[in-house]
């Protein structure tokens, strides 16, 4: 059987099914089987990107029916960089919550277990997704999954926060689907090829209108800001490596369906300077609320909000470079935002309660974590050696390019408060006399594996980002190039 | 106050423009184009599922076949639905409490009724499901008949409890079965839930291959999870103060 | 006695308006209910009326005048002219399992609010907040 | 393998090892630094000459290293007083905690600073620009908490300012040049309106706030007062001339393809270093804590630089460069003076010790040494210096008002020099001072060595202008020849050093020998408790030394100056920033059914809007 | 060879020059402000007399190196710019280095001596000498800034920094440069006042509230060798002032005689000019530090603006 795109979905849909069955003889395998399909996840995206990378695009349709009548699977370099670093940051993930669950019965483990690796397919799905409605079915399981395992724990507020994420994912849901009526109707078809193909035909109120609705909804899923109030309340309430996850996997999919959805589908003018602008919006005002909070979660939640806002003005610039910055930046986010989140768990695991006060001197306590923290800090902060740098240097360059001064120095600004912000709380740690009561916990050795494996990875890029600009320079030509992708799908 | 009819020039501006947008798009109209030389997806499925898959109920060969992924991905939705309904109303053996089913006494007429509709209702369901590709229904709608009657039964007898190894057990074989019915077509034919050459003659109850093993799949999995959710929900009731 | 298709071309304006706007009216009650209802259960039910009310919305727009059911029976093989557009009713059960999934999660999420916070008001399930 | 690679290993390298072996031994901490820097001082000027160049790729731009006169000259800085300032450190951070985390961010520092010289390019500057300030950073909270929050803070979000400002006008310059090779982008000089404008400014701001120029000072003083006194040396010596540096790089190809008076960022950069000249000073004159005066002198001498620097004429560039160096020796020593009395005597606040100079000989020679040349009296190489700023003030680029200014700042700074002399050294003993001991050898070496260099320009200024000269002559100032002992303006007036050296020596040497031979027999010393108090009897404990408010009456005089206070309008608008933020996160109320408010609202308004903003 | 002895033997003769006439102007102030008071006042030569009794005192109380080293300081400053300004315009006799310095280096050089002095009285731990001190630095800040002015004016005005070619200037026009810049004169006579510290700006010594201020603590042969500095001071600051402003001295040749008719125009002019700051201290009384420093920045400063604008656009 010859390795494709459609495994992405399968393996982990054929696990989730016999994690049940497989917990009743074997009482580790829910621990087990999902870290074995995210690993093979990993094989899949080793097998595809150089095909990927040499065809230009793959993409493979479902029972038998060719590109527009079927549902398609298409791997663009652009999608299949996402994928690859999705199934790694997922795995890095599974390894280090391998043991996080350990005081838990088997049963609540299995359904964690399974939850957590649906998430993370379905967030695949929607990457790799080339089918409207599809798209949709995907973000549902996104949402599903998310809304059980932010409502994970009952001791914390989890109900509330998932209640709210509930309400405005359903929302969502809604338009998306009127959204996708509307293109339809006019259309008469769901394949996203076949609709940016048709969608010179399309009057251009329907269009518009239809835009609006993918926009909001889309908006609602990639954290953009009027939409976003869910997301604080959901990062900072799942358990800690649903929250790497929604930060890691989740918004990455979410700002992939938003930028497909807007770049390939519409072919609308005025996106642009929308995107540049909500997504300021959303960056701004993410940072100025990140500045204040005494909860690290919440504080790294708003910051990842502002991470999105920023790589959505990337996307608005829109030259090859901008793009090129944006999935560098989508890609760095992942990481250290992923990183951000296992160690701080680790803060809080600690220090009893969930407060900033917690972290007070907490390096001689453990040295390693504190480390991670300060470099990941540092690196999404933009401090040179680290590869959040590059990002933020492409994408400030594309601006220049285009000569928005003021939305460089709008965007230095607000990098300074993150700094502000992110300094604080290093400095917590480290210079900062504790005070609060303490619980030990040490972090055991998969966890430690995993953290230092992404640490390593933000400094090599950083020192050396030549290894990835390759792949980045073909994602962001397969991204800009629509009509290649059309006639590719369509023959 | 103001926020109230705030709220309510948005809700107005929201229906304005959604009515504005929909009288362009003319009720009843035709959009399928040419059924011979299709243009629309519609018109495709039209000729292609009594064509090639020989399978009466269009629906049926849509959702099954031409956008199975799409019902693949649903039926996850609803079992992961499931999941996650369990892990948030998990109960730890200590916190059970001790308070019964909220649920009045029901009269031994009810009773009696409940006890002889029952099998019938589940015998209608599985029907239902069963002839899905020939006749209107299917996998979910047999799926939702069988929940109501284990609804029935669970409302009308406090002490009906369904057993939820046996649900565990259904549930995965029949997702296990759509997805093996999947990887078989990828496998064989080279993409995932490609169905079978055989695909008996239109309008048999073996007819259009796969698609009525998937459909029972579909409609095994829909009721027992659906059952399972009511069982749940009805299982977990609020702590009075 | 008129046949369905006069009625339809004497009221089709009348026609459109009733369906879609029965469609467009569920979905406006739904969102009145979700934006301005206080009871956490009162907005569950504004979401299903919404999803109702899309779902409504779909099956309209693919109705086609006189058209069938897009089944083959038996000697009518060639009817497909004649039959409405399958493909949305197909979305329409999707959108109806996953609608159902949604509002499981949500009543099981009030569920928990409710033993936590002693209370459905969703204004006093503020705790979280900035 | 190239050179400077080489010597940036060699730092790293050694930087993270003296950091890891702290951990084995604290006695071999001090040692492994001051070897590495040893080696790679030696190594430097051993072996790179000029010209050595290292291209390379990194992302998608070609960066390159390289090693030119320019870079030559502040590399003698750079690494000349950090060799000292180890050696100094040895002795004076004996005994303290966090060694191997002092030296390893000491020479991760250096690293920075070499590497922001030799780069040639925008981006490595930059980098090795950030890595200098996170590293001088961790330097200055060194001390733990309690100044994190103030000082720490203040340096770094100022220090981020600037860097961002300077990486904005990078990207600019990237725009506009399309090109990121320093010399390329300089070279090519098309003057548009935003050329001519943003990048200057900001590029200035980027610089300016490293070499603390006004309003953007305000960081300085307590960086450099918090900071162990053996890094400050080098902290104001060497890493505040970077600034210099940068602002000398770029705005060099401003002033020599236009005439400096018309280039508007001069004047204005002019200006700026005026005030902070005058700022600082009279700041300096009102502190108690010596290193607080010797913090504000710096950013007032830093203010002479800058001034002489934004002339953009021969004798200014010069003066510039020559009293980068002078300051780096007189400060430096100054600052080591201030840490071997802290190390002695427990504290450098003047109103708690006094008359010093018994116990400390050595260390009051080298301050007033350094003090003399830091006031431009002659004979010593302070006056060079001044002498260059006034007739590039007067004679060439005319700003005689600034040159008042200038003026009135030095002449104030007799003041505070006077009262950093008077209050360590001079003034009667105080009890708790009886057993101060002099400062040990390894800390009098540098000290002593840097106000040779102090005697030796005040003589000999050549010394310094011939490698100056080539620096301009790098920058691609005309090639200009200086006379090795004697100043002279365009006018054709000169002033003979050598003569009036020794003009003064003599006379010194006659004066001397006459008034300790004269009545030897009958000259009787006294202690200093011994005065004539107009009746009075001065009793046991008491001290009579006038510590407090010495500069009142100037103070008095010179009210309105102290008016406007920096510090407090900077601070008052953090907290109105943080006020706002606190109020506008606010948006986030924690109710659920206003985010789906929120959602429909924005809806509501797309559709309205949808034909403005999607046409 | 024998250049360098005539060198040597002109810089002597200044030095003793300067030292005479200093002194008697000393005496003669002491003179004038007896008889205005009413007194008949010590004779002229009573410097002399006090500097004879200073010498020869039995005892020398030191306090210590600085103290030790500051009358030389005072010395020095008076010597070297005496040697680095021209006595006669056109002197073969008492040219001594004065083509080696400019005017920049002239007013360091005059902050030398009372750097040296303040830090001499610092040693000694005596109050009133630090608060004398610190009155006087603060002063000095007060009346450098007009006295910059000035100069820098005529910098601009004649496109030099030499004292030699301002003297060149006025002999050649034949007009003195107090007609050339009177507001130069202006700020530079009122800063004058300040330099010579007697009333109303003798806040310095303030005899009788600070002792004697920096030089209490002096005594003996040091006290007599700060006199000696300081009276050689007064007549070098003269000199400087006549220079610049009133065409110098020396304009009969170059001859004998024409050398000895120079110095007494030398002598008369300086001691014209000495006048000022002896009768303005006779009729006004002390002023307090930030009130004399305000002085200086109010008026002559005004004085000194005008003169600079009044060279660069005239």
């Amino acid at each position: 059987m010859v390795i494709s795109p459609v495994h992405y979905i399968v393996a982990p849909l054929l696990a989730a099914f016999a994690i049940a069955l497989l917990s009743k003889i074997y009482k580790n395998a829910a621990r087990i089987v999902p870290g074995i399909v995210l690993f093979y996840n990993i094989v899949i995206s080793l097998v595809l990107m150089p095909q990927v990378l040499e065809k230009g695009m793959i993409s493979e349709v479902i029972a038998g029916w060719e590109a527009p009548w079927g549902i398609n699977l298409v791997l663009t370099p652009f999608s299949g960089f996402l994928t690859t670093a999705v199934s790694v940051i997922g795995f890095a993930i599974w390894l280090y919550g391998y043991k996080f669950k350990v005081r838990l019965q088997g049963g609540e483990v299995k359904y964690y277990e399974i939850l957590q690796m649906m998430m993370i397919a379905g967030s695949l799905g929607v990457i790799i997704t080339g089918d409207l409605f599809n798209m949709f079915v995907f973000i549902e399981i996104v949402g599903i999954t998310a809304y059980s395992l932010t409502a994970f724990y009952r001791h914390r507020d989890g109900a509330e926060a998932s209640f709210k994420y509930l309400l405005i994912g359903s929302l969502a849901s809604i338009f998306l689907l009127m959204g996708i009526l509307i293109i339809y109707t006019q259309t008469g078809s769901l394949n996203m090829a076949q609709i940016a193909e048709r969608m010179p035909m399309v009057p251009q109120t329907m269009k518009v209108t239809a835009l609006i609705f993918f926009l909001i909804a889309l908006g609602i899923e990639a954290e953009m800001f009027p939409m976003n109030g869910w997301a604080p309340d959901a990062y900072s309430q799942a358990p800690s490596p649903t929250s790497a996850v929604f930060a890691a996997v989740v918004s990455v999919a979410g700002v992939y369906a938003l930028i497909r959805v807007t770049f390939t589908v519409f072919d609308v003018e005025g996106v642009h300077q929308y995107l540049i602008v909500m997504g300021f919006v959303t960056m701004l005002v993410a940072e100025i609320s990140a500045v204040a909070q005494v909860n690290l979660k919440r504080m790294l939640a708003y910051s990842s909000l502002g991470q999105m806002g920023l790589v959505l003005i990337a996307f608005g610039i829109g030259s090859h470079l901008a793009v090129f910055g944006a999935i560098f930046l989508m890609l760095n986010h992942a990481v250290i935002k992923a990183l951000l989140f296992m160690s701080g768990s680790y803060f809080i695991y600690n220090s009893d309660d969930k407060r900033l006060i917690g972290l007070n001197g907490i390096h001689k306590r453990l040295p390693f974590v504190s480390a991670i923290f300060s470099i990941a800090a540092f690196a999404i902060i933009g401090f040179p050696p680290f590869s959040g740098f590059w990002s933020k240097f492409y994408i400030l360059i594309a601006a220049g390019d285009e000569n928005m001064i003021f939305l460089i120095i709008g965007i230095l600004m607000v990098t300074i408060i993150e700094l502000v912000y992110y300094l604080r709380t290093v400095a917590r740690i480290y210079f900062y006399k504790d005070e609060v009561e303490h619980t030990e916990h040490k972090p055991s050795i998969n966890a430690i594996v995993a953290m230092s494996f992404l640490t390593l990875f933000i400094i090599v890029i950083g020192i050396y980002p030549n290894l990835i600009t390759g792949y980045l320079h073909q994602a962001a030509d397969s991204l800009l190039d629509k009509a290649s992708y059309i006639q590719h799908i369509l023959k | 106050m103001l926020k109230k009819y705030i709220i309510f020039a948005l809700i107005a501006i929201l229906g304005f423009y959604l009515a504005s947008t929909f009288k362009e798009i003319p009720f009843g109209a035709n959009r399928l184009g040419d059924l011979n030389d299709p243009e629309t997806v519609s018109a495709f499925y039209l000729q292609k599922s009594p064509e090639d898959l020989h399978v009466a109920n269009a629906i049926t060969a849509i959702v099954v076949n031409f956008r199975g992924f799409d019902t693949l991905g649903e039926v996850t939705v609803l079992f992961l639905a499931v999941t996650g309904l369990t892990s948030i109303l998990y109960r730890k053996e200590e916190e059970e409490d001790e308070e019964e089913r909220l649920s009045i006494p029901s009269s031994s007429l009810v009773r009696t009724g409940a006890k002889i509709l029952f099998p019938l209702i589940l015998v209608l369901g599985m029907y239902v499901f069963i002839h899905g590709h020939l006749t209107p229904g299917g996998g979910f709608q047999g799926g939702a008949i069988i929940a109501t009657g284990f609804l029935l039964m669970l409302i009308t007898y406090k002490t009906f409890f369904t057993n939820h190894n046996v649900m565990t057990w259904l549930e995965s074989i029949a997702g296990l079965g759509f997805v093996i019915a999947g990887l078989y077509g990828l496998i064989v034919y080279g993409s995932f839930l490609q169905n079978t050459a055989w695909t008996g003659n239109l309008n048999d109850l073996l007819s259009g291959g796969l698609i009525p093993l998937i459909y029972i799949f579909i409609g095994l999995k829909v009721g027992t999870e659906l059952t399972s959710v009511l069982d749940i929900l009805l299982n977990i009731k609020p702590r009075k103060k | 006695m008129m046949e369905f298709s006069e009625i339809f071309f004497k009221y089709k304006d009348l026609i459109t308006v009733a369906v879609y706007g029965t469609a467009i009216m569920l979905i406006i009650i739904g969102l009145y209910g979700v934006l301005l209802k206080k009871h956490l259960v009162k907005i569950a039910i504004g979401l299903t009326i919404m999803d109702s009310g899309i779902n409504l919305l779909f099956v309209a727009v693919g109705y086609i005048q006189n058209g069938t059911a897009p089944i083959f029976s038996p000697g009518h093989e060639g009817d497909a002219i004649r039959m409405v557009d399958p493909v949305p009713q197909a979305l329409v059960l999707t959108a109806i399992v996953i609608g159902f999934a949604v509002t499981a999660l949500a009543l099981s999420l009030i569920i928990r609010l409710y033993k936590h916070h002693h209370t459905a008001n969703i204004d006093q399930i503020n705790s979280l907040k900035w | 393998m190239n050179t400077l690679t080489i010597i940036l290993l060699i730092l790293t390298i050694g930087a993270a090892f003296t950091y890891f072996i702290n951990a084995v031994n604290h006695k071999l901490t001090a040692i492994s630094a001051f070897v590495t820097i040893t080696i790679a001082t030696g190594y430097f000027f051993g072996l790179a000459e000029l010209g050595d160049q290292f291209k390379f790729a990194l992302g998608d731009f070609s960066m390159q290293w390289g090693l030119n006169a320019f870079s030559y000259y502040f590399i003698y800085i750079v690494l000349g007083l950090s060799w000292l300032a180890l050696l100094y450190s040895i002795a004076y951070m004996e005994g303290k905690a966090r060694l191997g985390y002092y030296y390893g961010a000491f020479l991760l520092t250096i690293a920075g600073m070499f590497g922001v010289v030799i780069s040639q390019d925008f981006i490595s500057l930059f980098i090795f620009w950030e890595i200098m300030t996170w590293a001088s950073f961790l330097l200055v909270i060194y001390n733990y908490y309690y100044n994190i929050k103030t000082e720490g803070m203040k340096y770094m979000i100022f220090s981020a300012i600037g860097a961002y400002a300077m990486l904005t006008a990078i990207v600019f310059i990237h725009h506009y040049y399309g090109t990121f090779l320093i010399g390329e982008a300089l070279s090519k000089g098309a003057f548009s309106f935003n050329q001519h404008i943003f990048i200057p400014i900001f590029l200035l701001l980027g610089f300016g706030i490293k070499a603390a120029v006004m309003p953007f000072h305000v960081w300085a003083p307590g960086a450099y007062a918090k900071t162990p006194m053996s890094f400050t040396a080098v902290f104001s010596g060497a890493l505040s001339k970077m600034g210099i540096f940068g602002i000398a790089l770029v705005f060099s190809t401003y002033y020599i393809t236009h005439n400096a008076g018309g280039f508007i960022a001069s004047q204005i950069l002019a200006w700026m270093g005026g005030i902070t000249a005058v700022m600082g000073t009279i700041y300096a004159l009102i502190q108690t804590d010596a290193k607080r005066l010797l913090a504000y002198s710096s950013v007032a001498q830093l203010g002479y630089i800058v001034v002489g620097l934004s002339t953009g004429t021969k004798l200014g560039i010069m003066a510039a460069l020559y009293l980068a160096v002078l300051h780096a020796a007189f400060k430096g020593a100054l600052f080591m003076v201030a840490g071997a009395v802290e190390k002695q005597a427990g504290t450098t606040d003047m109103t708690k010790i006094s008359g010093l100079i018994k116990r400390m000989p050595w260390t009051f020679l080298v301050a007033l040494i350094s003090i003399i040349t830091l006031a431009g009296v002659p004979p010593l190489g302070g006056f060079v210096g001044k002498w260059l700023i006034y007739e590039a003030l007067i004679t060439e680029s005319n700003n005689y008002f600034l040159a008042i200014v200038i003026f009135f700042s030095s002449t104030a700074a007799f003041l505070y020099s006077y009262r950093f002399l008077f209050g360590l050294f001079l003034g009667q003993e105080e009890e708790d001072t009886k057993d101060v001991k002099e400062a040990p050898v390894t800390m009098l070496i540098p000290m002593l060595m840097l106000s040779f260099v102090s005697i030796i320009t005040g003589v000999m200024p050549g010394l310094v202008f011939n490698p100056a000269a080539k620096a301009m002559n790098a920058l691609g100032f005309a090639d200009t020849n200086w006379d090795m002992t004697s100043l002279s303006n365009i006018w054709g007036n000169t002033t003979d050093l050598s003569l009036i050296g020794i003009f003064i020596i003599i006379v010194f040497i006659l004066g001397f020998a006459v008034l300790t031979l004269k009545g030897r027999k009958k000259t009787k010393s006294v202690g200093t408790k011994d005065i004539s108090s107009s009746g009075e009897l001065w009793k046991e404990g008491e001290n009579w030394t006038f510590q407090q408010d010495f500069f009142k009456p100037f103070q008095r005089a010179a009210a309105p100056l102290y008016k406007f206070d920096m510090d407090k309008i900077w601070s008052d608008m953090g907290n109105a920033l943080e006020a706002f933020f606190g109020f506008f996160r606010k948006v986030y109320t924690g109710n659920g059914q206003t985010y789906a408010i929120y959602v429909i609202a924005f809806l509501a308004i797309l559709l309205i809007f949808k034909d403005y903003i999607f046409n | 060879m024998e250049g360098i002895g005539f060198e040597i033997l002109g810089a002597l003769l200044t030095t003793i020059l300067a030292f005479v006439v200093g002194m008697f102007f000393g005496g003669l102030n002491r003179k004038i402000t007896a008889r205005t008071q009413n007194r008949v006042g010590p004779p002229v030569y009573q410097n002399f007399i006090d500097l004879m009794k200073l010498q020869a005192k039995r005892t020398n109380i030191a306090h210590g190196f600085m103290g030790h080293v500051a009358p030389i300081w005072i010395i020095i400053a008076a010597t070297t710019v005496l040697m680095f300004i021209p006595i006669l315009h056109d002197g073969l006799w008492f040219r001594n280095l004065t083509f080696r310095g400019d005017l920049i280096f002239l007013l360091y050089m005059m902050v030398f001596g009372s750097l040296g002095m303040a830090l001499g009285a610092g040693q000694s731990g005596n109050p009133n000498s630090a608060i004398g001190v610190s009155r006087g630095l603060s002063q000095m800040v007060g009346f450098e800034i007009p006295f910059v002015l000035a100069l820098v004016s005529l910098m601009i005005q004649f496109q030099t920094t030499s004292i030699q070619d301002l003297m060149a200037y006025q002999h050649e026009s034949g007009q003195w440069i107090i007609f050339a810049n009177p507001f130069a004169f202006l700020a530079a006579i009122l800063s004058y006042l300040g330099m010579f510290r007697y009333s109303p700006f003798d806040i310095v010594g303030a005899p009788a509230e600070l002792a004697s201020g920096p030089i209490s603590e002096f005594g003996g042969k040091y006290l007599g060798t700060v006199m000696t500095g300081g009276s050689i001071f007064t007549f070098v600051k003269l000199v400087l002032m006549v220079d610049i402003f009133f065409g110098g001295a020396g304009n009969f040749g170059t001859g004998f005689w024409g050398v000895v008719a120079g110095l007494v125009e030398l002598v008369v002019k300086t001691f014209i000019v000495y006048l000022i700051p002896v009768f303005i201290g006779l009729v006004s009384p002390r002023f307090r530090t930030e009130q004399a420093i305000r002085f200086f920045w109010k008026w002559p400063t005004v004085f000194g603006v005008i003169a600079v604008l009044w060279a660069v656009f005239l």
